[in-house]
């Protein structure tokens, strides 16, 4: 980051896209500046406004861990007009990036425990940061179970890692909405398999993210299961522009989620007034 | 050093000006050419006719944080290496000349104490707003003139609140005694060749003593931030105070205290910049998501953001300061007459029954 | 005067009570000059209503919007007060069928025109207004400076001076008797044909003089009542991108001149967007020229009759001239 | 769509906006084209599905912008491809270019009209005669407020 001009990015390049789905892509992105690239540090969780000069600015996860540093990982759904034009883009082409943004995870505060990700969609970028950043400090975590759902199979991310998860001792449970042919896996929505599988709340943190209507629902199954609202991490998404504070829009109340967030604990959430 | 309190005659006001101008760029409040009532703050050219009995329509807010302004430039070039490809260099915009806002309000000035915690209290810091405020000097003029709208005293300011500005001045019947207020001050001082006359100080201070004693405004905002998170979910409150609110950005436009802003880039060719335009929370795609999701999708919850974010939000987050400087343009220039001080005053008290 | 009508105001609207589950009106505002509309849903407000030269605002801008989230049980209806060009929007969106005339209630306010708010600060100068009186047809303006007394015909807005329909077009209950009309339809485009008669030079120096002031606060957009896609608007989509958000001239130009063509066939004259601009750009006028140009052309005046539909919206094979 | 050129020297070339319905207009241009028939090359082509598609926002930004002439072309009425497309059109253009001169542009700029695909000649003529209508008009200024009186007196 610049610290006269907290708008200006830092340019990098594009070393590789990966498509995932139909509609999301993953970028993985080095800056140009080779002592930048080096002296660059972030907590797993915190984001990154991601530019193509001309047409915009979004916000994405820093998806790769701060434990594996030879590039910067995003993974972009295509939505709007921003995402829209990264989607165009190839190895080479140039981006600019704001990096790092945000608070992240506090995961100091999980070691020691087991961990529970629960993930929808492209909900299951934030998670993967901190999911290989503990694979790569696996002694210090317990148990790790990872449910993770998408419409189809064709719609989930990562797949090409999940060999390396498992072998990493996560319990990974794999849903998908609808019967498919070909799959073997689970069927029915996250909340129901959350609940099929119930997993203990004790000295357990569950980390949530997905859709809104998902997240809904898990928190509402969490909390049956005996999750306390301390237990329950999520991450929020809001509409960002300038991503450091200032910009006004991305408050809910008093926070702003580029800032404070967009890591949230349900805790702090119930503290906050309900404007999501 | 220059120290001695100055005077302008009437006459003078615009030779001052020439003098000063030469030094600094100058902004004086102007009326608009066809809209004798429209009035803004204008760079002074010579010959200008500054309006100094009303309140500006639109405060000096723009001065330092201009209605649109680069971010950086960027230039899309064909590299050197790969003659296919384009490369991008960036350039930041260029800094700030030395500038003076002449005549403008205590109200006006309370707004950018207000814009200071947010571009320059961190975590991060706007370096391209604290450069600007930095060159920026205020002779802010003593204010005789409220209307109904008006409420500087309950906020915490006041028609002689000198926070902030750097020189004084009060009108008398002959002309404007300046008084320096700051060590920046001092050039500006030197530049006006005219001491006020004992006759003339005196004189001020009688006007000064009248406008001291006129309390503007009796809304009393203490307890504000909590009184608004009780009722936040009051929607039968927001619907009474709000229900006719139009979405329109006049209030946020109007605002000495609003400073939420949109950016875009805009490219033409293969030149373009980031810009940043003042935007208005009460928008409705201020907040809209790519994903068509909305956190505040009509006009009862941008309201309510608005009137939080001033006397709630803002104040948990800054030490208690209220964003707000009663200035009263929201209200005055609002198309169906809202009242944000009716909002606040009636934040305390019973969630209401439909009435 | 201004208090016996308010009484049967107050008394029409008591009868009509029992049928409606919202009703649309006017109520005192932060001070004696100002008027802010007020939504009644309980029978104890009504009082709160008022009728007097203030109440500026066509309440017609909320129907549309009151219609949609309405679910019209046990039949209850919208109530809304409306003065004669307030009336036409009205028309004017049934002729559009964004509102249905069977569910709402029209309290018609016969009209002798509104005050301008600009023209009385014009006229106190920089002395504080005190207070205004409206006796009949005389207005006293007390200021720190004196009172001053005018006829009320001086301070009327623009709109009212050239108004052709005092009464409302539309209406289930008056409230006062009918008044005449003042001017005739000739007359009322004065104002367009006074910038007819500027060079086409000076026409473009003229509204590129004026529109430059504006902030794009889209005030009036947001007030005009027959802008009804205002939250998908081209002056603030990025996709398609038809403005820059610069402040640029031909920004502010483009979006003024879309925002009427829009309105073309459509605007009712009602006035607000004028009178909403806080910089006072008379963006009236652009209207009211393509209403002049729709009468002479397609022979439309909008918000007159509801059966009638909008001349752009639909066409003529066997039109010639064009 | 072109921006004005700040350089008078540019201006000796002119910059037509074209929007031509798929069906018959463009049709005829082509018509035009293979039959050889000598025609001003200051046209820029956009092809539209019907002139039923023309917002007027097309026009009005062109012109705004400094284009120097815009001509909208389509089937003959009760020809449309579509049936009705061009009958809503014709109303819109004309109040158009009605409104143009209010505003201060020359409504001399925008002309409309209605050629067939089987009609190489009269798009020639139609294209000719408009050409030389707009070089006799000279450069358009555009809304770039250079012009105009300062805001502020």
């Amino acid at each position: 980051m610049h610290a006269h001009n907290p708008y200006r990015p830092d340019l990098a390049s594009i070393r590789e896209v990966v498509q995932e789905t139909a509609n999301i892509k993953t970028l993985r992105v080095v800056f140009e500046d080779e002592s930048v690239m080096h002296n660059f540090s972030f907590r797993p969780g915190q984001v990154a406004q991601l530019s193509v000069f001309g047409v915009g600015e979004s916000t994405f996860v820093i998806n790769s861990p701060p434990t594996r540093r030879e590039y910067l990982q995003f993974s972009v759904m295509r939505v709007g007009e921003v995402t829209q034009r990264i989607h165009q883009l190839n190895a080479g082409d140039q981006v600019g990036v704001r990096a790092p943004l945000g608070n992240g995870f506090d995961y100091e505060n999980m070691q020691g425990k087991d961990i529970l990700f629960i993930g929808g969609g492209i909900g299951m970028a934030p998670l993967r940061t901190l999911l290989l950043f503990m694979l790569d400090k696996r002694e210090d975590y317990g148990d790790i179970m990872v449910i993770y759902g998408a419409r189809t199979p064709h719609d989930l991310c990562y797949q090409y890692e999940f060999d390396q998860w498992q072998k990493a001792n996560v319990n990974l449970v794999l849903t998908v909405d609808n019967e498919f042919p070909g799959w073997k896996e689970r069927v029915g929505f996250v909340p129901t398999v959350l609940s099929e599988e119930s997993p203990s709340p004790h000295n357990r943190v569950a980390i949530v993210c997905g859709p809104p209507i998902m997240i809904k629902f898990v928190l509402f199954g969490l909390k049956e299961q005996g999750f306390e609202d301390s237990q329950i991490i999520t991450t929020l998404e809001r509409r960002m522009k300038c991503g450091v504070g200032i910009c006004g829009r991305c408050n809910i109340g008093a926070k702003y989620v580029c800032v404070d967030g967009p890591v949230f604990s349900r805790q702090q959430l119930s503290e906050m007034v309900n404007e999501l | 050093m220059d120290t001695a309190i100055k005077f302008i005659a009437f006459d003078q006001l615009n030779s001052a000006l020439d003098r000063i101008s030469e030094q600094l760029d100058v902004w004086v409040p102007v009326a608009s050419k066809d809209q004798k009532r429209v009035i803004q703050f204008a760079p002074y050219r010579p010959g200008m006719t500054l309006v100094l009995d009303h309140q500006t329509t639109l405060g000096p807010k723009q001065v330092v944080l201009p209605q649109v302004e680069a971010l950086f430039r960027f230039d899309y070039r064909k590299s050197a290496d790969e003659p296919s490809r384009q490369k991008v260099q960036l350039e930041d915009p260029h800094p700030p000349a030395p500038t003076l806002i002449f005549g403008a309000r205590p109200c006006d000035v309370k707004g950018f104490l207000v814009l200071d915690q947010v571009f320059s209290a961190g975590p991060f810091v706007d370096g391209i707003y604290a450069a600007r405020r930095e060159q920026t000097l205020f002779a802010t003029m003593v204010c005789g003139q409220q209307d109904s709208a008006c409420f500087c005293s309950s906020v915490g300011s006041g028609p002689t609140d000198r926070t902030g500005s750097d020189l004084w001045i009060t009108p008398i019947a002959a002309g404007y005694v300046v008084e320096a207020l700051s060590d920046r001050a001092h050039p500006v001082m030197a530049w006006l060749q005219e001491a006020a006359t004992e006759l003339h100080v005196a004189a001020a201070g009688k006007v000064q003593e009248e406008a001291a004693r006129q309390q503007v405004g009796n809304l009393a905002v203490d307890q504000c931030q909590q009184h608004f998170l009780q009722r936040f979910a009051d929607t039968n409150y927001w619907q009474e105070v709000a229900g006719q609110c139009l979405s329109c950005g006049i209030c946020t436009f109007v605002c000495p205290t609003c400073y939420c802003f949109s950016i875009t880039d805009e490219m033409k060719d293969k030149h373009g910049e980031r810009i940043r335009s003042w935007d208005s929370c009460m928008f409705f795609t201020y907040t809209l998501e790519a994903s068509g999701h909305n956190p505040r999708p009509s006009r009862l919850e941008r309201y309510r953001n608005r009137v939080g974010h001033k006397f709630s939000y803002f104040p948990e987050k800054y030490q208690g300061l209220i964003a707000c400087c009663g200035c009263g343009r929201c209200i005055r220039n609002c198309p169906v007459s809202i009242d944000i001080r009716k909002a606040v005053q009636n934040l305390q008290g019973q969630n209401h029954a439909c009435s | 005067m201004n208090s016996d009508l308010r009484s049967e105001l107050h008394k029409k609207a008591e009868q009509a009570w029992p049928d409606l589950e919202l009703l649309i009106g006017w109520q005192a505002g932060y001070d004696d000059l100002h008027t802010t509309p007020v939504f009644i849903r309980d029978s104890a407000e009504i009082s709160k209503l008022i009728w007097n030269p203030w109440c500026t605002q066509n309440l017609a801008v909320y129907v549309a919007k009151h219609f949609a989230a309405s679910s019209g049980k046990d039949d209850k209806k919208i109530g809304v007060c409306v003065k004669g060009c307030d009336s036409r929007s009205l028309i004017a969106l049934l002729q559009e069928n964004l509102v249905a005339r069977e569910r709402f209630y029209i309290i018609g306010m016969p009209c002798k025109g509104i005050v301008d708010l600009r023209k009385l600060h014009a006229l106190s100068g920089a002395a504080r207004i005190l207070s205004v009186q409206v006796n009949a047809e005389q207005v006293a303006l007390k200021s720190a400076a004196g009172v001053l007394h005018f006829p009320l015909d001086e301070v009327l807005m623009r709109k009212c001076r050239r108004c052709r329909y005092p009464n409302p077009l539309i209406h289930d209950v008056l409230v006062g008797d009918p008044l005449t009309p003042r001017t005739d339809a000739h007359e009322a485009y004065n104002d367009v044909a006074a910038i007819e008669r500027l060079s086409l030079q000076e026409r473009l120096a003229f509204w590129q003089g004026e529109l430059d002031r504006c902030l794009r606060c889209y005030a009036c957009r947001n007030a005009c009542p027959l802008c009804v896609c205002q939250d998908r608007c081209i002056a603030e989509t990025r996709d398609p991108k038809w403005l820059t958000q610069y402040m640029h001239l031909p920004e502010k130009f483009m979006f003024h001149f879309i925002h009427a063509l829009h309105l073309a066939g459509r605007c009712t004259e009602c006035g607000e967007c004028e009178r909403v601009c806080p910089m006072e750009i008379p963006v009236a006028l652009i209207k009211e020229a393509l209403n002049k140009i729709t009468l002479e052309l397609l022979d439309f005046e909008a918000g007159l009759d509801p059966q009638r539909v909008p001349p752009l919206l639909t066409f003529d094979a066997g039109e010639t001239g064009i | 769509m072109t921006q004005s050129h700040d350089n008078p020297a540019h201006k000796q070339a002119l910059t037509i906006v074209g929007f031509l319905c798929n069906w018959c207009s463009y049709g005829g241009a082509d018509t035009a084209g293979v039959c050889r028939f000598k025609q001003p090359t200051d046209l820029r082509i956009i092809r539209v599905p019907c002139t039923g598609r023309m917002d007027p926002l097309f026009i009005a930004r062109s012109l705004i912008l400094g284009a120097d002439g815009v001509l909208v072309s389509g089937c003959h009425p009760k020809d449309c491809h579509y049936a009705v497309g061009n009958l809503y059109a014709r109303r819109r253009l004309e109040v158009l270019k009605r409104m143009l001169p209010f505003m201060g542009i020359d409504g001399d700029r925008f002309r409309y009209t209605w050629v067939s695909a089987s009609e190489g000649q009269r798009w020639q003529q139609v294209v000719t005669e408009f050409s030389e209508q707009i070089r006799s008009l000279g450069p358009n200024p555009g809304v770039t407020g250079k012009s105009a009186a300062a805001a502020t007196a």
